[in-house]
């Protein structure tokens, strides 16, 4: 038996002392909030009447469905993969909840969410068992989607005459919250609670960061990806009520802009896009951070060409900031 | 500060000097102070428990490291060494612990990587040139590996020739005798493998210095003129082979008495031929091995030798479902195993060291505990949730219990030096209390002797514990000591069984007979 | 949004704004094609004329960014004297943007895309919705297309976003002028996207389908009509092919001058980016009272004017006449009610 | 070629025949003419990606970085905006311009060490933003006859688009197989941290593969406004994914350090062939996307079918 050898590894005390993360692991997690204030900031300089209650409320709420949508994401891109699709899926669930609405009434959004998580689980199925990249899978889905959107829509958007049923994603709770923040907060905190609290989270952690080593510990590792997959569905699918319910109609193309943004509050948020390292309340603040940059910008004035070039340098300087390279060993 | 090295100091200035070399990492100082100097001409050991610094001073030696204090002077002039270049500059070369080739190049073009001169003109490749350039490297090392072929498709030992041909390379670059490092290179050989390896170090230190680490106590002791020994971060003695045998250089490893017995072959519990076999193998074929048959009884430890293509690795794989078997069946007392995936096999108690702990072992940037946990989840929850102060009781029992050298819990077992890796991913499968076989792949490869020691303990506790082990060796002395019965398997089949009771356990000789 | 408070009164309010309270918002897809830039230069030029500066927002076709923004600027307070001119990018999205407008009590003016259920009259302060008769202006270059072909032959139609109401009336349009016209055969009809791009690949294709079957091309706008022409130039067989086009872009004016394009529809992009500012200005300060604006002014066809051969000299030069923007002119190319 | 190879150009095969046998315009030579013609842009932007793609990092500036060429050469040679009557001057500045933005993309990788994925993203609104600033409400369309005669010139029944494109193969191919530059892009994609410990220093070479990507994406923009007649900000448009599609259909995997551009050329061609069969054999326009997806997916799975095995490692 070895015994420790004289004042090296051994620290004072026993191994039960846990060396947590660092005072800078701790900074860079703070990074997203931090980037986030200086850019509202920033643009309070501009315009003064930006840090006005109904304006910031306004980003909030514009910024909510991007959330819903990227959030579900997160959890692929955690798993090591990537969801190409979910927009578009986004976009097809708009036109289905307009189209069902009528008929089902308030069962009509947990069925396309249901249809929605179906989808994804399909698409996850198909990257697991024919082993085939989830960039391609998605790729294929996204397109596969939005023909189907544009086929059961007949190529038009469908408008939505009662919105009773889901009116409670487009409305203000306490006075002046946006309701679809509220929805926000609280499918993120759900992921939150249902990876931290289970087992999820070293088996999601461990198939990002290694899938070799976690299939060989035995954790599920197909399962955990399909289940991601269908979570990143289903919240698409509920982005699309969220979307739905403020535009009074669903349409073939409604949310298909959404994709990169997306992308961009994931990785902004300082998921690594490598997976394993992150997490969806990131993807909160990530997703905050980019509606500033896609609204903000130009209702503050800055001029159409200008507004794109301040985009792209922004967007990557903000992920320069939140990146935890202590976390990501080769960045690609 | 131990005063060995300046005692043996010649005329003539040492090739490399290393003195007073610090480096700290948080929780750690892996090296507190080190001393040594290397002489032409000479193949200096460096022997020392797992984290004793072994790596960390041969990666400040090739400016992977930035020394925290100390200096390291080459034939007598100080140097700072930025990067592998500066060192290669300063004819110091490195073979790494794990291996260092791209795949998917030529060997060539690994040879001469990073060194091209002659091989790119005006950044063309000149492959002619290039092949040239590779096959002097080869020739010096008496290989006869064709240098365009795509390096992915060389066996473990070819490759580990083209490192110490690519190595060699700086010679081109010093006109003194350059220092070639090599990192625990033969704890991934097999037996014939590390014969030729040896006679190329015999060959190198005609024209260079070599610096070798093993664990393997008998090898150093063969190869080396001096050895190193370093403890906790510190050179703490010489030694001259001559006057010296394994039992002593243990005792300065570790600082205490040497376990008398090594495997604890007393402890081993003979295990009765009539009880009932727990692991059933019958005519398992998969696409490197054929028709296997095999017993292992509870409390049995059965070791599987064979070289190389012998397939007893994957054979070993596909018992935990890692690979696709085309025939045959497996009964884990008496009911059939599925052979579905590892999950299944986890599930039915069955737990897998693979060999390749970097890759497939261990999750390197999770921490100690998580990685700790990582199979048996069931011993951090309650119900379906997570506790955390049952995963830290856990995982503390296990760190001191296997005494695992690190600073935390959380600590990211990427930091953990290669032996206390292993540790943890060994006790992986024991936090459970429910594994029923053990399929252990080099469950030693890269640990030092205590640790392996602990090891070996722990294979006897479990056997004692009736739980059936199947051991893929690093050694046949390792096989024969720990085993039970010995199962030689050569091209694919099982070809002998030959039993090892603690008494009358067989000579090494006799396996290789059966093997070859 | 800017909450109840505002939108205070009867149906259709009348504004007193002080002139020089007044913001003016022009919106369009984006700067980066000649149209919509031309646009919004309308409306600064009117913007000009009563000493103002418009404020210029694009949305990359975005539909959910072009609610982000509206919201956003009327979430910024000043809305009472607010005068949004906005081309919605699709019948969906006009919707959300009257809600929100009404509700923070701006002026709004839209073009050419709104869902036929919706109307400005149930609004206080949606005071117009501009648009033009796509099946005309379809069946129109259709028209000029045939008698260019002879009154026979085969043509191949390039369609739009499939999912708007521009293309389908453009082509509802065609398909009307087909009707009437026996001699000419629809060979096939392919979606273009609006793109240059897209419709030079897709009319490539067709020609090497249909091979001298094809002696017309009609566009449902003038990029494609112009990649179309690309097409045939590529193919070696510019000159034997007529093309029509809508939207009068530059490109396409040179080329129907130059004879090889037939014909264009304009609906005169720098009027439309200058008139919905004059009325919703007009309205703001008072100068045009509700009461006055006829029901059919509310949702109404804006004329659009056929460009051939014969008059393109006419619309070579893009500008504005100020007298369009007096407030008792402003409705004065109403060509008749929305159906 | 490895099995991985094989599968892409064999679904090609399929799929020619099949449309063959469907359409008759689809032998004709005219149609292969167009064909090629048509693949030529994507064939040489995806030359760019590939390159990129071996090194295990990802590209989507091509989308910018052409609008921001396309806008330039436009505006250099003889156009209808100004006097410029630059000529092949000013096709080199565009493709400069696309080789400084590409450039740009790798240094930020290489210097914040942010994920191309980010930077590529970045890069491209960047050149949007330019081109919109150049285009300034007039499009400037290109009188330039030499230029012009890129898209409607032939040579043996080819447009001279199609031979710039597979003189960009040939070149391309060349500095995968035969330069330090190329090679050095397999190996890094291959093991990165290896060539660290073999002392060469990656960086320098990341950021020459992304200014040769630009290059090309730059390339690729001049042909495309030469295609189109005038400078155009969509120039562009989905260029990004089309290429990385086609590179990974054709066998040059996202992981770095597999494939090489002749692979990624058949998944041009694959593309291409879909896109325009699909036409010929008169599928509904809403669906055209939806069977290319579905085609896309099944030809990748096909090509990983031989290859697979348990415990495989797919992202
Ligand atoms: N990058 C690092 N960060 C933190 N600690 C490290 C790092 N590298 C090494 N260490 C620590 O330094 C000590 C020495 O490690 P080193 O790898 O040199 O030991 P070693 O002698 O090579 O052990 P082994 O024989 O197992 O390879 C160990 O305690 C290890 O945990
Ligand atoms: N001209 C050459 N002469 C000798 N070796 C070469 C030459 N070109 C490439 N090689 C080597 O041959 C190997 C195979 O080439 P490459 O890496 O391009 O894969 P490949 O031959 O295209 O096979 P795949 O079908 O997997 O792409 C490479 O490792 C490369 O280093
Ligand atoms: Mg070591
Ligand atoms: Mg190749």
């Amino acid at each position: 038996m070895s015994t420790p050898a004289a004042g090296t590894a051994e620290p004072s005390g026993s191994a039960a002392v846990a060396a947590g993360p660092t005072a800078t692991e701790r900074l860079t997690s703070l990074m997203p909030v931090l980037a986030l204030a200086v850019l509202v900031v920033a643009l309070a300089a501009v315009d003064p009447d930006f840090l006005r209650r109904s304006s910031l409320m306004a980003v909030v709420d514009a910024a909510a469905p991007l959330a819903v949508l990227a959030a579900g994401a997160t959890l692929v891109v955690l798993c090591g993969g990537i969801d190409l699709s979910i927009a578009a899926l986004a976009s097809l669930s708009s036109v289905l909840l307009a189209l069902w609405l009528p008929g089902l009434d308030a069962l009509a959004w947990p069925a396309v969410v249901a249809a929605a998580a179906v989808a994804g689980a399909l698409q996850g199925a198909a990257h697991v068992f024919l082993r085939i990249p989830s960039f391609i899978v998605t790729l294929g889905g996204m397109s596969i989607f939005s023909s189907i959107a544009l086929v059961v829509s007949g190529a038009a958007t469908v408008p939505v005459d009662d919105d009773t049923s889901i009116r409670w994603g487009f409305t203000r709770v306490l006075g002046s919250v946006p309701s679809a923040a509220v929805v926000a907060v609280a499918v993120v905190a759900a992921l939150a609670l249902l990876v931290t609290l289970t087992p999820l989270d070293s088996a999601i952690k461990a198939t990002g960061y290694s899938e070799a080593a976690a299939r060989l510990a035995g954790v599920p590792v197909d399962l955990v990806k399909v289940g991601a997959f269908a979570v990143s569905g289903a919240c698409a699918g509920l982005a699309a009520v969220l979307l739905v319910a403020r535009t009074f109609s669903g349409g073939p193309t409604l949310a298909d802009s959404l994709l990169l943004p997306a992308v961009a509050a994931i990785v902004v948020g300082g998921t690594a896009i490598t997976g394993g390292h992150g997490g969806v309340w990131r993807t909160l603040v990530g997703a905050l951070v980019v509606t500033l940059l896609r609204v903000g910008l130009s209702t503050v004035g800055v001029s159409a060409a200008y507004e794109s070039i301040l985009y792209g340098a922004i967007i990557v300087v903000a992920v320069a900031l939140t990146l935890d390279r202590s976390k990501v060993l080769v960045v690609k | 500060m131990s005063a060995h090295p300046r005692a043996a100091v010649r005329p003539a200035p040492p090739v490399l000097e290393v003195r007073g070399l610090v480096k700290a990492y948080p929780g750690v100082r892996a090296l507190d102070g080190v001393d040594l100097q290397v002489r032409r001409n000479e193949v200096l050991g460096l022997a020392g428990e797992n984290g004793a610094g072994k790596s960390t001073l041969l990666k400040a030696l090739v400016g992977l490291v930035r020394p925290d204090a100390g200096e390291i002077r080459v034939r007598g002039e100080r140097v700072r060494l930025r990067s592998v270049q500066d060192a290669a500059d300063h004819g110091i070369g490195m073979v790494f612990q794990e291996q260092s080739l791209v795949g998917n190049l030529t060997a060539a073009e690994n040879i001469v990587l990073g060194s091209e001169g002659p091989g790119v003109r005006h950044g063309f490749y000149r492959w002619a040139t290039m092949r040239r350039l590779a096959q002097e490297q080869l020739d010096k090392i008496g290989s006869t590996i064709d240098p365009l072929a795509r390096t992915d498709s060389l066996t473990f030992a070819e490759r580990q020739m083209v490192e110490i041909a690519k190595v060699l390379r700086i010679e081109q670059r010093t006109h003194d005798t350059p220092v070639v490092i090599l990192d625990e290179p033969t704890s991934v050989l097999e037996p014939g493998e590390i014969e030729t390896l040896f006679e190329q170090v015999r060959r190198l230190r005609e024209f260079a210095s070599v610096v070798f680490v093993s664990h393997r106590l008998d090898e150093v002791l063969d190869v080396c003129d001096r050895v190193y020994v370093l403890r906790g971060g510190r050179a703490v003695g010489e030694i001259r082979p001559a006057e010296a045998e394994p039992g002593r250089l243990h005792r300065m490893m570790i600082g205490s008495t040497a376990a008398e017995d090594h495997y604890h072959g007393g402890a081993a519990t003979p295990v009765p031929p009539t009880r009932e076999p727990l692991l059933t193998v019958r005519g398992l074929t998969g696409t490197t091995f054929r028709d296997v048959d095999l017993d292992v009884r509870a409390g049995e430890i059965v070791a599987v030798v064979g070289v190389h293509g012998s397939g007893r690795e994957e054979l070993c794989r596909a018992l935990f479902g890692a690979v696709a078997t085309s025939a045959g069946e497996v009964l884990l007392d008496g009911r059939k195993l599925a052979l579905t995936g590892p999950r299944a096999a986890c599930a039915a108690g069955v737990g897998y060291v693979p060999a390749e702990r970097k890759i497939e072992g261990m999750v390197g940037p999770m921490s100690v505990a998580d990685n700790m946990t990582l199979a048996k989840q069931g011993v951090r929850c309650a119900g379906p949730v997570v506790v955390p102060r049952r995963q830290a009781a856990v995982v503390d029992r296990w760190i001191s219990r296997l005494s695992i050298r690190t600073p935390g819990r959380r600590t990211a077992i990427g930091r953990l030096s290669g032996g206390n890796q292993q540790k943890v991913v060994l006790a992986r499968w024991l936090v459970g209390g429910d594994v029923r076989l053990l399929l252990l792949d080099h469950p030693t490869r890269g640990l030092d002797v205590g640790a392996r020691s602990e090891v070996y303990r722990l294979m006897r506790e479990l056997a004692g514990n009736g739980v059936a082990t199947l051991l893929l060796a690093d050694s046949l002395e390792e096989a024969i000591g720990m085993a039970d019965r010995v199962v030689v398997m050569s091209d694919g089949r099982v070809t002998t069984e030959v039993p090892c009771p603690a008494g009358g356990k067989p000579s090494p000789l006799d396996l290789v007979k059966e093997m070859v | 949004g800017g909450g109840p408070e505002a939108g205070a009164g009867g149906s259709a309010d009348t504004g007193t704004c002080d002139p020089a309270d007044i913001t003016l918002v022009g919106q369009v897809r984006n700067e980066s094609n000649p149209y919509e830039a031309s646009w919004l230069d309308g409306g600064d030029t009117f913007a000009a004329s009563v000493g103002l500066q418009q404020q210029r927002l694009t949305y990359d076709g975005e539909s959910t960014k072009q609610q982000e923004q509206i919201r956003q600027l009327l979430a910024s307070g000043r809305t009472e004297c607010m005068v949004l001119n906005v081309l919605p990018n699709g019948d969906s999205d006009t919707t959300p943007i009257v809600r929100a407008a009404d509700a923070a009590g701006a002026y709004l003016v839209t073009q050419w895309n709104k869902p036929a259920q919706l109307q400005p009259r149930d609004y206080d302060r949606w005071i117009s919705h501009i648009t033009y008769d796509g099946v005309e202006s379809g069946e129109q270059i259709a028209g000029s297309l045939f008698e260019a072909m002879g009154g026979s032959g085969g043509v191949i139609a390039l369609q739009g976003v499939l999912d708007t109401a521009a293309a389908k009336d453009r082509f509802a349009g065609l398909e009307k002028a087909l009707a009437a016209n026996p001699g000419i055969t629809l060979l096939d009809q392919q979606s273009a996207n609006f793109s240059r791009a897209e419709a030079l690949t897709v009319t490539e294709t067709l020609l090497t389908k249909h091979g001298d079957q094809v002696t017309g091309i009609w566009a449902a706008n003038d990029d494609m009509a112009l990649g179309a022409l690309q097409a045939l130039e590529q193919a070696g067989r510019a000159g034997q092919v007529a093309v029509v086009g809508i939207d009068a872009v530059p490109d396409a004016l040179t080329a129907i001058g130059e004879s090889r394009m037939t014909a264009t529809v304009s609906s005169d992009g720098p009027w439309q980016g200058g008139i919905g500012l004059a009325i919703g200005y007009c309205v703001a300060t008072g100068e045009l009272d509700m009461a006055d604006v006829a029901a059919e002014q509310r949702a109404f066809y804006a004329e659009q004017f056929l460009i051939t051969k014969d008059n393109v000299s006419e619309f070579q030069d893009p500008g504005t006449d100020p007298a369009d923007f007096e407030c008792a002119n402003v409705f004065n190319r109403t060509a008749g009610p929305l159906a | 070629m490895s099995v991985g190879a094989a599968g892409p150009l064999i679904t090609l095969v399929v799929v020619v025949v099949v449309f063959a046998a469907l359409a008759p315009q689809f032998r004709t030579p005219g149609n292969i003419a167009n064909i090629l013609d048509a693949a030529a842009v994507l064939a040489v932007v995806t030359c760019g990606t590939t390159f990129v793609l071996l090194l295990g990092s990802i590209d989507l500036s091509a989308a910018g970085v052409m609008a921001a060429s396309s806008l330039t050469v436009a505006l250099l040679v003889e156009n209808t905006r100004n006097g410029a009557d630059h000529g092949l001057l000013g096709i080199v500045v565009a493709v400069l311009l696309g080789a400084a933005l590409g450039g740009l993309s790798g240094l930020l990788l290489v210097l914040l060490r942010v994920p191309s994925f980010m930077t590529t993203l970045g890069v491209s609104a960047v050149g949007l933003g330019i081109a919109t600033l150049l285009f300034a409400g007039v499009q400037p369309g290109v009188v330039d006859a030499g230029l012009r005669g890129w898209a409607t010139g032939r040579f043996l029944g080819f447009t001279h688009l199609t031979w710039i494109a597979a003189a960009c193969v040939l070149v391309g191919w060349v500095v995968q197989r035969h330069t330090r530059l190329g090679r050095y892009a397999m190996a890094i994609g291959g093991g990165e941290e290896v060539l660290a410990l073999s002392g060469v220093r990656v960086a320098p070479y990341k950021v020459a593969v992304f200014t040769m990507a630009g290059a090309f994406y730059g390339l690729g923009a001049v042909m495309v406004t030469s295609q189109l007649g005038s400078g155009v900000v969509q120039a562009g448009a989905d260029y990004s994914f089309s290429a990385i599609t086609a590179a990974v259909v054709g066998g040059t995997l996202l992981v770095g350090g597999r494939g090489g551009v002749l692979h990624s050329t058949v998944g041009v061609l694959l593309l291409t062939v879909l896109a325009n069969g699909l036409v010929l054999v008169g599928v509904s326009p809403y669906v055209q996307g939806g069977v290319q997806g579905l085609i896309v997916v099944v030809a990748v799975a096909a090509a990983a079918a031989p290859l697979r095995h348990r415990n495989q490692v797919v992202k």
